[in-house]
């Protein structure tokens, strides 16, 4: 049976994606960024995941004002980087899991959840930056990929809530899937940011650390936490860090930290990033006792 | 101005986007987005008015775009996302361009930024005491 | 405020629109269809709604298998009758309700629905073979149209539940819309039909009129149909009757049956339509005591 | 052969179009779609193996294409509103092209559905006994 057995959280900041493309990710100046990632890159290793659902938002690539996703889940065979105005991003073509991904979004359907299912589309720095982040320069991606893209560009975006329980309706679907895969899913996108405005350039660090500390053990409580306090709080574009909760969601109540870096600034944001590994199977077994 | 008796109307220099700008914005934004083509950047750059006008913008969005007013587009419907890729056309950063809706210079927002980015602290609520938004920050590197 | 004020289940078969188009609806032979859409006629120039937010499902013509939205809601000023491959229908063009349709949407993704906004499409039969129906031959479409396209092309469709949920979440969010609006939701599709297989023709006129007696009352019991019961017992096509679900959501739970009219076959399909009004405001207050 | 192990998998007569259906008839059906456009339907008739080698579908679809052999194209991934866009464009109606699917002719197709369609009973379990599907209606019209 497929398992999923851990899953990170990170910031999809496309300077990060720029510097590695451009072979500037070694300089000094960048280390307080890039030495984040250096557990990270040996951890992915052990890990092997045959599958990677990557939650992320599109920015204005792939979907434009013609038609906007709440949930949108890629069941394609493969997805290019996109052309972001710059060229398409020098990474590899990104593996489907169509198999696995037809049969999630079949069953978070039945689970009451809407998903718009995507058989072709590119893929932006929301997706691919985390990839460069975790696997670094490959010929290849190690993994298949699911992509998961959530609305976060037009108000309002999904839930806190609803995003916690789409998680929760993935893991279950995935723990249904006969084939032996380990899977992970990954959250993207935050931490705090502001894009526009006057106000632009809003960071609230202590926020930002509140949200890593509570998510490991009170992810319901902020599941509540409204788009308008992210706004308020975090910046407008700050509400991404619901698709960390979709993350939470797909792993167990039990999980163990084992890595966490913040950052601030990269570019106009706040740079986060932090791994879980579901606890044991045992200690959820003593849970339920 | 905009986001009027919305539950964020009181969140100082912020403009959310919601149905009501999406409304306003639709052309202005799909206009943006056909700058994700080279070949569409190139007649824009030939003659902008001309590209524009092929578009059912209002006046006052084509004027913004002309003058490249961030803050001016935000209110007439832009979102950030589609705006970015007018000023990646002109070979800009996302810095360059957001600063220019702040009362701060690119080098001043990108110190700014350098030390820890603008503070919520005063920016949380626009009857807060000070409305205006504080480009200090809370905490510093 | 706002208020739904009553309800329509209809058929959309594509022969009907033809039929008119062609100018033959008036045919001897074709009587027993469009009679029973006399009494509509009649009965929507006295209920003159504002606007229609009319379900219904897109036949492969505006979506594609790149993108199969499981709820989609159109938010655009205007929509164009597609061509379906014979030219577009000669018909006026659809005005849409921005204003009250991004309300809806707003409002029922903080309710928890993942729908799909869209801002520029073109609608098949399914949702302009209703409007002629109902609103006959005209210059100009009466009213304002609100279309929200299901998926029932693609397996899984919504859940009946789902469905149903929607519709009470559209009625509470409409009922929020401050101005003066008469607002008809429309259930469209059906009834029993199978358009492909050995079993082509399939027609289940117990199974459909046994639907049509159990909406008014006992439509909760018809949310826990599944949609292989569906298929096994009214088609494969036979399926879009969830869409009904979702017209009898956003109606009062007392609703008054005004009209009826069931007909076998139209082309490949059973034909059926009914009319519910809410009941008034005072029964219903009376029910909550 | 196809929806095994699905709950739909005994119910005769039909194939249900679930995601690995969608998976191996995803460019039969666009390929179907194209033909939504006038030029691309006058390409097609011109040169149907030319225009079908455009699309990176099977060679088993493209045949079954050409000889519009529905009951195959189904089998094949092919969607039924995706596959009428072929016979649309060949002038045929949605029930010339559903009757070739069964074991009757257009004609007894049609005088079926005029007396009120094919009868549920016998046609709910592919084990209920007579695994065929009935062609009689279980009320007269
Ligand atoms: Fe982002
Ligand atoms: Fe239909």
């Amino acid at each position: 049976m497929a398992k999923i057995t851990s899953g990170l959280g990170t910031s999809h900041i496309p300077l990060l994606g720029y510097l590695m493309d451009k072979g500037e990710s070694h300089l000094e100046k960048w280390a307080p960024i890039f030495k984040g990632y250096e557990f990270t890159k040996k951890w992915i290793r052990e890990q092997k995941p045959d599958v990677v659902i990557l939650v992320y938002n599109d920015h204005a690539t792939t979907f434009d004002m013609k038609l906007i996703p709440t949930f949108a889940i890629g069941c394609g065979e493969s997805y290019r980087p996109a052309d972001e105005g710059y060229g398409a991003r020098p990474v590899p073509l990104v593996k489907g899991a169509p198999k696995l991904a037809w049969h999630v979004a079949e069953s978070v359907i039945l689970q009451g959840f809407d998903l718009t299912i995507v058989n072709e589309m590119t893929v932006d720095h929301g997706l691919t930056v985390p990839l460069s982040m975790v696997f670094g320069e490959v010929e290849e991606w190690p993994c298949q990929v699911i992509p998961l893209a959530v609305n976060t560009v037009v108000y309002p975006a999904p839930t806190g809530e609803r995003c916690l329980a789409l998680g929760k309706a993935i893991r279950a679907a995935v723990e249904q899937f006969p084939d032996d895969l380990t899977v992970q899913v990954w959250g993207t996108g935050g931490m705090s940011h502001q894009l526009l405005g006057e106000r632009a350039g809003l960071i609230n660090r202590e926020w930002d650390l509140a949200f890593m500390d509570d998510l490991k053990n009170d992810y319901e409580k902020l599941a509540k936490i409204s788009q308008v306090e992210y706004i308020r709080e975090s910046g407008t574009e700050g509400s991404e860090m619901v698709m960390w909760l979709i993350m939470r969601g797909a792993l167990n109540h039990e999980v163990q930290e084992v890595h966490r870096h913040y950052h601030v600034p990269v570019s106009n944001t706040a740079l986060g990033h932090l791994i879980y590994e579901n606890a044991s199977q045992e200690s959820e077994e003593e849970k339920a006792l | 101005m905009n986001n009027q008796q919305k539950p964020y109307d009181n969140i100082p220099g912020t403009t959310v986007f919601d149905g009501d700008m999406a409304r306003i914005g639709f052309h202005l934004n799909q206009f943006c987005m056909s700058l994700m083509q080279e070949s569409n950047r190139v007649a824009f750059k030939q003659n902008e008015r001309a590209y524009l006008d092929q578009w059912p913008m209002t006046e006052a969005q084509k004027t913004a775009v002309l003058e490249r007013n961030f803050s001016q587009l935000i209110a007439l419907g832009g979102n950030i996302y589609y705006l970015v890729k007018i000023s990646s056309t002109d070979g800009l950063s996302v810095a360059a361009a957001v600063s220019t809706m702040t009362d701060l210079s690119v080098d001043e927002y990108i110190d700014m930024m350098r030390r820890g980015g603008r503070s919520p602290e005063g920016n949380r609520f626009t009857d807060q005491g000070e409305n205006k938004p504080s480009e200090e920050s809370l905490w510093q590197k």
